[in-house]
């Protein structure tokens, strides 16, 4: 018998169930992608705060591209880096929607740097969730400006070289030098803990927006099991050990 | 002479370097070839397939309407290019995975027991080369040899030479069920 | 009441009018009165005006502005219009309509601010990646341009496919007295049950040009192309002048089209029997009407401040039928009624 | 009865195993069961030691367990 | 000795070969092995691989690594290609060689990573502002993309005119034997003078598409339009298959060409007397040895993925001598040549 | 008599002539304009070092699209706001070259902001000069990122509003965060000391390259007399008192 | 009836006001008008002119290759468009500033001293309104009183009521000297 | 003589008059007379009071000011 058939007796009351906001189309995401656990956790956000049906998300060009499939809630697909643009257009036309966009770090920290750092400078009243895996993930593996000194990828087949590519690009701390944001946090989701301090932040992000606050980002180190080819459970370790050394985690401005 | 040859299945299956070391085989015996993969996304996780045109005229169209043989290592994609196989045609069916076992009187079908005999090897990954030591004998136009050095070629550039071994039982193995497979 | 304005500015004050609600752009000459205009007087309307950091965010501002359901427009010139080609294609993959105004300047590269032609293929034929069209009005007055305006927001609503003005720089500098037409009140504005107002006693909204499955995604742009159809049966407009006896018929659109006007007058005080063909729609181009002039017109000589594109058009509607010489200026270089009358002797008669 | 319950939904999951390594008590474990998108999925194979703390469902990055706390006596 | 290589793949070490010693990309499917190929092969070559911040980011480097005189490419897919329309029209205002390429994928908008061809009007008529052409070469083989790059250089270097390989996401994915052509010496590439190399013994040389004054700026033009005029003389390709008796003419480009190519032999088989047009550069298009060919030729049937875009080249060829039906595909679907065929039939003999 | 038919009497030596690796063009700016000095110091600067025979300047799309004119080197005229993705390929593809790129905020600050920050990131060994004038001078003044609050320009023309276009952008605050660059300073010219110190950093910028230190970047605050509306002279007051307290000058970061 | 007048000067002289004002003037009057400006850049500094159009039917083309009338406030623009000037056309030209004086047999050119009599009026940046008056005269076919409201309405938009004053003694004065000049 | 001698090119000259703002001395004015270009140059009109100390040619936007020193007396 499938360990799935089972069946709830009585007396029992559910702990936790799938968020209401979430459709019930499978995710797209490989085994074990962290994607899958922030989107799920932006999912709980939406629906602690009621605002499904006052919510318009906007997809990234990224492995997240399916995004509308996965949520109840109106949503629009962005060209490749130009969430932050798109997310003023729509928040300007109607100010009563909750706007957020979901972006990787190819789509939000290189091609999308303009839009990104001019919207957080304005001060747009939005929420960012910024999905740094270090990777461009979807086309296959490329280097991301976020990618590790020495990581191997399929640009940088001898490991990233920062004498010819840079550093890892920090776009949390550099954000945090504008004006424009009210909240810049950096999260990670490699264990329980880590999943329940990212939630409270994009929580907060949300709140940020509908209390009229201002630019919100909340970014997000995960990893990319399948081009880093390692376990999932390993890419848990991969964040832990290696990421963070470069993406500390916490708040970089909370303004109140 | 221009013949097609489709291999479909699960992302992980190896389906693409079946159909790659396929090519290779027919083109170091002097075929005009070409091998085309489905891409993309949708590769991950989801579906994989490919198709292998092997022919004595430079190749014309490197998709193929219907192919002369058919390599099907799961249901899903069983179902799918069935009905697509040339009358006269065949199929390598996995019969490991695939439940539903559909036939086609104008069409020979060789049920292959693909992953059970490639778990009998040791060796779970290797069942793509059970289902292409099949194909070959099915297509009756190029030398198993061919093919062995080809799959040896390609493991080389990918430095798995240790696997080499038991994917030529493999194909062996392939071969020998296609040829005793009434 | 006539009011003496700059194409510009007819412009911006038509687009407020036609119930533009969010305008996004980035300065460029020779637009820059349109920019300026807007920020002085949309605010005043409960509008939206925001510079952008760029064409290119300024287009996405649109598209999001346009997927929530309002009245939008950008404006910019040639090289600011090139940057906006992803933009573009994707409003028109998302079927999301909204108003693009090209102030055309000289080019290729940074060229200069004179006025020019040259963006004519990348307006009709799609400059932007992928099979689609975009509504292209093409105005030859200020007072036109007021008028294509209201009209391109309502063609726009009306089919879900993004309109362009394709103008240029002396329509834009230029004044001169125009009637303005009266403000669409807002009841008179189309429902739009597609856009993204809040999944609040409906199923969810999705805006996209995305999707992955060939056979699904050819579907969609079975009926992208279905409304094309529609719109080229619907929607051509163009002006004859003088045909009905014409030896030449001078093609021309836009400021040309104005030009040759005069050039029409100046030749027919000569006794030369000339006409003047001005499709006012570029896209859908007025190929039949064009197509029966040629049976009867020996000569058609197309006029463009270009190196010959619109002329493509004009040969696809003769097929042969008549001689198709061309007259294009290039850099920005405008030719005056003379320079035109001088090369139309060339043709007529002989 | 347990004070925890587990369901897993086999066909949305993908066999990842961050809920096996989650669980503090080894309730969970992957099993030999292949789903039709062909992945092994997770199930709780040690039942009778769930206390129903949800850090599987937490981390589940398919959205794919539920879980569920027997009430307690009469409070 | 011949390799089995996809289409990327040649395309990215004929480049070497070729000499191209600067490659700026951004990653997009379905291109992604030549960014891969290059990132592994270049800079054992002592070239330069970077991967650019965006799509408008490579382009730009390219300009500048085109101004240094050096041989520099760029390689995309489409949505990424429309990014680049600006500095593409830059490129040819300022007369700077470089090759880009497209892995075409089906449009509009974001769409999908499946082989298109619709954006034939972007690359020939120019998707950019202004009046510029580019060289555009379409390759239907892996083989014919090795060769079709090396010569896209040469053109590019001989004529300061960029060039841009029009290929689709199936020949840049599918594999077969390439006999790779020989590489380039470096002292076989012409000398640049005009190039930025430091103004050491001679006067300033300056690299620039600006010019403030139109009547300067036209005589800039004319002199780009006078190179595009040897071009169209000099350097049209195309290829001709089973022509001699047909009573139907194919035409199509790319792996649509090779594809019908078989569609012929199929046809011929069934004792149909179908032929084949397939031009090899797009721009210049082979309008005049396509118009012979409809002299004696009663149906002339286009094939493309797309709604039709090189069909207008075909017509403004044809001129009404000839039926030109088309067939084209929609959404990355690619037609079987059973598909085709049938299609032929319904115009072959009727 | 005219003043200028001045002639030299024997034994006196110049104090100061015009730059040698300046043209004899006239420069296009208006009277007054700020660029002028800017200008003026770069060929100082070139002169200075001698490396006016393997110097490449990159002129903007702005008020100073019409260097190549005033300059005796090699110029390439580049796309607006992509001065840094072309000073890029020109360094990589030949790196004997001494590379500039002169830029407006406008070019560098707005639609150049993707362009500069991930070649800052890189740490291209190239130089930039960044003349922050508060405005699109060009174009006819309209607001520019780093347009002051309240500041009237054509499109803010009740003054920059803080809450909906964001507060003035201090890029050089944003750069110094990245660890590619090696000297990023402000300075500005309105008065002579003052010009003394931007010509010393704009000398220091180029040197940084020939000793291959990577990215340098002197942000130069501006006046523009005719956009603002106000004399030449007013414009030296106007940036000593009004600009600075945004944009307060000195070192924002020194590699060494 | 199609009259062409073409201002040109400096850019800081008023060229574009003067222009606009008559054909303000002109569409008040119930004409059909066109007023084009040289813009951008070269504006800036440079020089400046503007092109008005005064039809009764619609105006075709706002450019015109000669002008009926020219008024020219500096050396250079009197040099680039006096040969374009319609023959029988009349110039207004700023002797103040024009040091070269042409002349041509076939035009009527009245030389006033556009500068000295605005430094009379105590205003010298109405010189353009002095060369506007003269214009006026010499085209002929608009009422002076209509100018003068034009630039009243003119100056009222930009909220220059003070400058209405001696703007109308400058138009005044223009008018009168090219119909007392010989 | 004077220590210094500053000269204007009268053609570059825009007359903006930052150098006789620059000037400690007082030693140049805008003058009335206008270039070929319209503007009002600037001259020394007090050339007596130059110390040749080069200020007013470093703050000219057009690089129009050349400025000379006497040499002093055999060193
Ligand atoms: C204009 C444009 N350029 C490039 C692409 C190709 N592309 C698709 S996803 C992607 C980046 C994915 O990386 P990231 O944003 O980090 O998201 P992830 O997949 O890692 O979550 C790119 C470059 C595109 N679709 N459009
Ligand atoms: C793609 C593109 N967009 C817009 C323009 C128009 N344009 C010319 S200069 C300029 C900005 C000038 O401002 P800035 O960069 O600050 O330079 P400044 O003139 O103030 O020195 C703009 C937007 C253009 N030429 N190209
Ligand atoms: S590719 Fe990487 S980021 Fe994308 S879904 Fe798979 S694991 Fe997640
Ligand atoms: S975490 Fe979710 S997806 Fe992963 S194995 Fe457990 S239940 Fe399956
Ligand atoms: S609820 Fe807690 S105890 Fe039960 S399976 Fe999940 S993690 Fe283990
Ligand atoms: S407009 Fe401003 S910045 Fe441009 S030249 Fe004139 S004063 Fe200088
Ligand atoms: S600073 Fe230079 S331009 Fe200005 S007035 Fe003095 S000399 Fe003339
Ligand atoms: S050199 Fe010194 S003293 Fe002489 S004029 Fe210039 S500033 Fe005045
Ligand atoms: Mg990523
Ligand atoms: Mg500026």
């Amino acid at each position: 018998m499938s360990v799935t058939e089972v069946k709830v007796p009585a007396g029992y009351v559910p702990v936790y169930t799938k968020p209401k906001s979430l459709s019930d189309a499978r995710f797209t995401y490989c085994p074990g992608c962290h994607h899958g656990i922030f989107t799920r956790l932006v999912a709980e956000a939406i629906d602690e705060l009621g605002i499904q049906e006052r919510t318009v998300g906007i997809a990234p060009v990224g492995c997240a591209v399916f995004l509308s499939d996965f949520f109840r809630c109106d949503f629009v697909q962005a060209a490749h880096g130009r969430a932050c643009a798109v997310a003023t257009g729509i928040k300007r036309a109607n100010p009563d929607l909750i706007v957020f966009s979901y972006q990787g770090d190819g789509d939000l920290a290189a091609i999308g740097t303009a839009e990104t750092v001019h919207a957080a400078n304005r001060g747009e009243n939005i929420t960012v969730i910024f999905v740094n895996n270090q990777i461009y993930g979807m086309t296959g593996g490329e280097m991301a400006p976020t990618t590790l000194p020495g990581m191997r990828t399929v640009t940088t087949p001898e490991g990233r070289d920062v004498r010819t590519t840079g550093y890892p690009l920090r776009v949390s701390e550099m954000l945090a030098q504008l004006d424009g944001p009210s909240y810049i946090t950096r999260q990670a989701v490699f264990d329980v803990r880590h999943v329940q301090m990212a939630r409270k932040a994009i929580i907060k992000a949300f709140k940020n927006q509908i209390e009229g606050k201002g630019f919100s980002l909340v970014e997000i180190v995960a990893a990319c099991p399948t081009n880093i080819r390692i376990s999932p459970v390993e890419g848990n370790r991969w964040v832990a050990e290696q990421t963070l050394k470069y993406f500390p985690l916490g708040d970089l401005k909370v303004r109140d | 002479m221009e013949t097609g040859v489709i291999f479909a299945g699960f992302g992980g299956q190896g389906i693409l370097l079946a159909g790659k070391i396929l090519a290779r085989a027919a083109m170091e015996k002097g075929f005009e070839v070409t091998w085309l993969p489905s891409y993309g996304p949708e590769m991950r996780g989801g579906t994989a397939n490919c198709t292998v045109v092997i022919a004595d005229e430079p190749v014309g169209s490197p998709i193929v309407g219907s192919p002369q043989v058919l390599v099907a290592m799961n249901g899903p994609s069983f179902a799918r290019f069935l009905p697509r196989v040339a009358p006269g045609g065949a199929v390598i069916a996995n019969s490991s995975l695939i439940l539903e076992r559909q036939e086609r009187p104008d069409v020979r079908v060789v049920w292959a027991p693909m992953n059970e005999i490639a778990q009998e090897l040791g060796e779970p990954r290797c069942a793509n080369m059970v289902g292409l030591g099949a194909a070959v004998k099915a297509l009756g136009i190029l030398p198993l040899a061919a093919v062995i050095a080809a799959m040896e070629e390609e493991l080389g550039a990918r430095g798995r030479e240790k696997l080499v071994e038991v994917n030529r039982q493999a194909l062996y193995r392939g071969f020998a069920w296609a040829t005793e497979a009434r | 009441m006539k009011v003496l304005m700059r194409g510009n500015e007819a412009t911006a004050e038509a687009a407020i009018r036609a119930g533009c609600r969010c305008y996004f752009c980035y300065p460029i000459t020779p637009q820059g009165e349109l920019v300026e205009y807007m920020a002085r007087h949309l605010p005043r309307h409960g509008g939206v005006f925001l510079q952008a950091e760029s064409e290119v965010a300024a287009i996405n501002m649109v598209y999001g502005a346009a997927a929530a359901g309002v009245r939008t427009m950008t404006s910019s010139s040639s090289p600011g219009i090139s940057l906006k080609m992803e933009g573009i294609s994707y409003l028109a993959g998302a079927r999301l309509p909204a108003v693009i105004v090209n102030v055309m300047r000289a080019g290729p590269g940074l060229g200069n601010i004179a006025p020019a032609q040259g963006d004519y293929f990348q307006a009709t034929k799609g400059g932007g990646h992928g099979d689609y069209r975009l509504i292209v009005l093409a105005p030859s007055t200020a007072q036109e341009a007021a008028e294509l305006v209201m009209l391109a927001f309502d063609l726009s609503d009306r089919y879900r496919v993004p309109a362009m003005i394709l103008a240029d720089g002396m329509l834009g500098q230029m004044m001169e007295p125009v009637e303005l037409p009266e403000p669409i009140p807002p009841e008179k504005i189309p429902e739009k049950p597609w856009a993204l107002t809040g999944a609040r006693g409906r199923p969810p909204n999705v805006v996209s040009s995305f999707d992955l499955d060939p056979y699904r995604f050819r579907e969609v742009l079975r009926a992208l192309w279905q409304t094309y159809r529609e719109i080229e049966k619907n929607e051509v407009r163009w002006e004859e002048y003088q045909v009905e006896d014409a030896e030449l018929l001078l093609v021309a659109y836009g400021t040309m089209g104005r030009i040759c006007r005069t050039v029409v007058r100046k030749a027919r005080k000569e006794g030369l029997r000339v006409g003047l063909f001005r499709p006012i729609t570029l896209w859908p181009f007025p190929y039949e009407p064009l197509r029966r002039l040629a049976e009867k017109i020996p000569v058609i000589l197309t006029v463009e401040l270009s190196a010959g594109q619109m002329w493509e058009d004009v040969r696809l509607a003769v097929e042969g039928r008549a001689k198709t010489p061309f007259y294009g200026e290039l850099g920005g270089v405008v030719p005056t009624p003379e320079e035109i009358l001088s090369e139309v002797k060339k043709h007529v008669r002989d | 009865m347990p004070k925890g319950l587990v369901r897993v939904d086999k066909e949305r999951c993908k066999g990842c195993g961050l809920c096996v390594n989650a669980c503090p008590f080894g309730v969970l474990t992957i099993t030999s069961e292949l789903n039709r998108y062909g992945y092994l999925v997770a199930g709780a194979t040690a039942p009778e030691k769930c206390t129903g703390c949800g850090m599987c469902a937490q981390m589940c990055p398919d959205a794919a367990i539920e879980v569920y706390r027997v009430v307690k006596e009469a409070v």
